[in-house]
């Protein structure tokens, strides 16, 4: 997923979206980290982020001399905005990405929202479980980001001294054993592939999940399609056929999406009721729903 | 033209090269004693240790050079580090280090413009973030999984951790003894050397890079439940009351 | 053991002297200040050789020397010669001589008993697995230059071909037609012969084997002699974009 051949954000069709992102993130464009591999440099498949603890960090610390201001609103937007502009390839790293936004919207609700007494206690410590570990995972990833910075000093500093390597002289070479006593050409054959082969295709442990078909663009067109003609619905309703998580998590990113395109209503009859979801929009706005969403791939 | 009496015993003719360019005076300062050369056990076994690590394509360990000179292991490391020491007062291009477990030879930092201009070919090449970022936690964490691996950085590592096997730097050190029986690994002697460590035990100490408690108080307020406009003291006697 | 003052100028501390404990402060001074190197260009000189001899691993002339620390041949001759002359003095285990027509490091002859104790019984008697992996990529690939080999191994490889060409095991085959007419390797009848093959296409076949981005890249690269400074201006830039 790199976003090296992605347009800039400010050609992004979800201009609403954009403005913010790009306000909060004037970096992404140009980018501040090498995004493809320079002549030379280890052929490691370069993500402009590696994973979605990496993109938290870099939106909550990016600016460190504004730490204290930083938005809980803007950086769930921001990441929603990310992860919506990613090529997320593999179901794997999609679900991470998708299960921390989940865990952020809801955290963005809790704020908007007035805490509800009569919320199950269980919901309740689990959610606050989720909260504490997703900030001590972060933790543990800023601790070994600043380790590897460490790391490339160490690096740096001792590659600026090559250690000798010329080996015997031509006189005692008589004197060391033979080598290749013991190998047999399979070996070398093996040896070869091992150094030489490509990757594997980054593939997806299906075995326990059938395949999910997690797209937010997707769900997007489908609501584009259905809404319309079903006037208020709940989002219950919308989900029910959907067991996977992630499944869900993409349906709840589309009526946010459609919703900050202002294509929808959405109503809340209170805390932690069920969200009721409105079609507003009229046709000519469809074509502009649908090329606001990249696709995730499922 | 004054030519230093070699003090090596049975010394053949030196070098093959006689130099009246340079002031030979300069080299009365440098001659050592050259009263007894050879009845000290400890010069012998200095001058052995030089000649073997000088031969030598890897870091040699502490221990296979005490066999050679059959000396205890305190002993040849106080001559390794007496013989680092004679080369960093001599103000010398070449180093004499513990790397990776072992003792070499290696050009100086001071004079990396020059060798860098010689050795034109095949220079080691960069690790990006994502694999210096992997390295650390196999490194912190060794031994261990792929699976622990990709759970830390919150996304699947297989990648970046197969690179980093292919270029050595990590490796398979065992069996998990879970019933998935996963693959643990650990750092190689490869990776000591690219970061010159005498071991990974010399890596400065994870805890030395436990966020700051300016970041720790960002993301905690950033992600906290509760939003009080303007977090004040008051939010976080409410967060400490229900937590 | 007293620390004696590094008198290589701007250095920053060796590794096997930085026994302190790791603190912030010590990751600031990785920057070397290359603008003064030193004071006295004929001290410079001596230790630029020792660091770019040191390194080699071939006898290095005395006018690719000359070229590189940009002073007159003679000028070199003489400092190469005082090296000698020094190391002598001293009572080095190794010497500094001029042979094959050029200067190299070797072990002290007086050394040759510890040297051939340590060829005995010092080394492995196989292959590590870097060696290993070197040798088949020449023996699939050949004919290969060094460059390539490095190329696809992510890291130089210049020692190991050294090791494989003194056994006997590579050769030169061939030059380059591009600019840099680079030495190609390939195996030789030795290596034939230790694994029971008639040629060297009686190894066994690759299969469906599809090759990694790295070894496309480096035998699709053409040969250049000067592609070593291009590439590594430009992770230096990099690097600096991403600090």
């Amino acid at each position: 997923m790199s976003f090296v051949d992605d347009p800039p954000i400010a050609a992004d069709p979800a201009a609403g979206v954009a403005t913010q992102v790009d306000a909060a993130r004037p970096d992404l464009v140009t980018g501040d980290r090498p995004a493809s591999a320079s002549q030379g440099t280890v052929q490691v498949r370069t993500e402009a982020f590696e994973g979605p603890f990496d993109l938290l960090l870099h939106l909550i610390l990016k600016d460190e001399v504004d730490l204290y201001e930083v938005n809980l609103s803007t950086i769930v937007d921001a990441y929603l905005a990310e992860v919506e502009r990613m090529d997320l390839c593999d179901l794997e790293s999609a679900t991470e990405f998708l299960l921390i936004a989940a865990t952020l919207v809801e955290l963005k609700c809790r704020r908007l929202l007035p805490v509800d007494d009569s919320v199950d206690l269980d919901e309740e410590l689990g959610f606050w479980e989720e909260r504490d570990l997703l900030l001590s995972r972060l933790l543990e990833c800023k601790t070994f980001k600043d380790a590897a910075k460490v790391f490339e000093q160490l690096a740096e500093r001792a590659a600026l001294s090559a250690p000798r390597r010329a080996g015997m002289e031509e006189r005692f070479l008589d004197l060391t054993p033979d080598l290749l006593s013991g190998v047999k050409p399979e070996m070398l054959r093996r040896a070869f592939l091992r150094v030489a082969s490509a990757k594997p295709e980054p593939t997806v442990d299906l075995f326990h999940v059938t395949a999910v078909k997690a797209s937010v663009s997707d769900a997007i067109a489908e609501f584009v399609r259905d809404l319309p003609a079903k006037g208020r619905v709940t989002f219950r309703t919308l989900t029910s056929g959907h067991t996977e998580r992630v499944e869900v998590v993409v349906r709840f990113l589309a009526v946010l999406e459609l919703f900050k395109q202002g294509m929808i209503e959405i109503e809340q009859p209170g805390a932690f009721g069920d969200l009721t979801v409105e079609w507003i929009a009229g046709e000519s706005d469809v074509n502009d729903a649908l090329a606001g969403a990249d696709l995730y791939e499922g | 033209m004054h030519h230093p009496e070699d003090p090596n015993p049975t010394a053949p003719e030196g070098p093959a090269f006689d130099d009246t360019a340079f002031d030979d005076t300069a080299f009365d300062d440098t001659v050592i004693d050259l009263t007894e050369p050879s009845t000290d056990p400890l010069t012998e076994a200095s001058r052995a240790i030089e000649a073997i690590v000088m031969v030598a394509t890897d870091p040699i360990p502490e221990q296979l050079l005490a066999q050679l000179v059959e000396l205890p292991v305190v002993t040849v490391r106080a001559i390794c580090a007496d013989l680092a020491n004679q080369y960093l007062a001599e103000g010398r291009g070449f180093q004499f280090v513990e790397v990776a477990g072992g003792w070499r030879y290696q050009s100086h930092p001071a004079q990396a413009p020059y060798v860098e201009r010689f050795a034109l070919e095949g220079q080691t090449a960069r690790l990006s973030g994502a694999a210096l970022e992997t390295l650390a936690i196999v490194a912190y964490k060794q031994p261990i999984s792929r699976g622990q691996v990709s759970a830390i950085r919150g996304v699947n590592a297989d990648g970046v951790l197969r690179t980093l096997e292919q270029r050595g730097y990590i490796c398979e050190v065992g069996r998990d003894d879970g019933p998935g029986q996963a693959i643990l690994l650990g750092t190689t002697d490869i990776f000591c050397e690219r970061l010159g460590l005498g071991s990974p035990d010399d890596l400065p100490a994870l805890g030395d890079f436990v966020p700051s408690a300016a970041v720790v108080e960002a993301l905690e307020q950033t992600l906290r439940v509760d939003d009080h406009p303007g977090g004040d003291a008051d939010a976080s006697a409410d967060h400490a009351a229900e937590a």
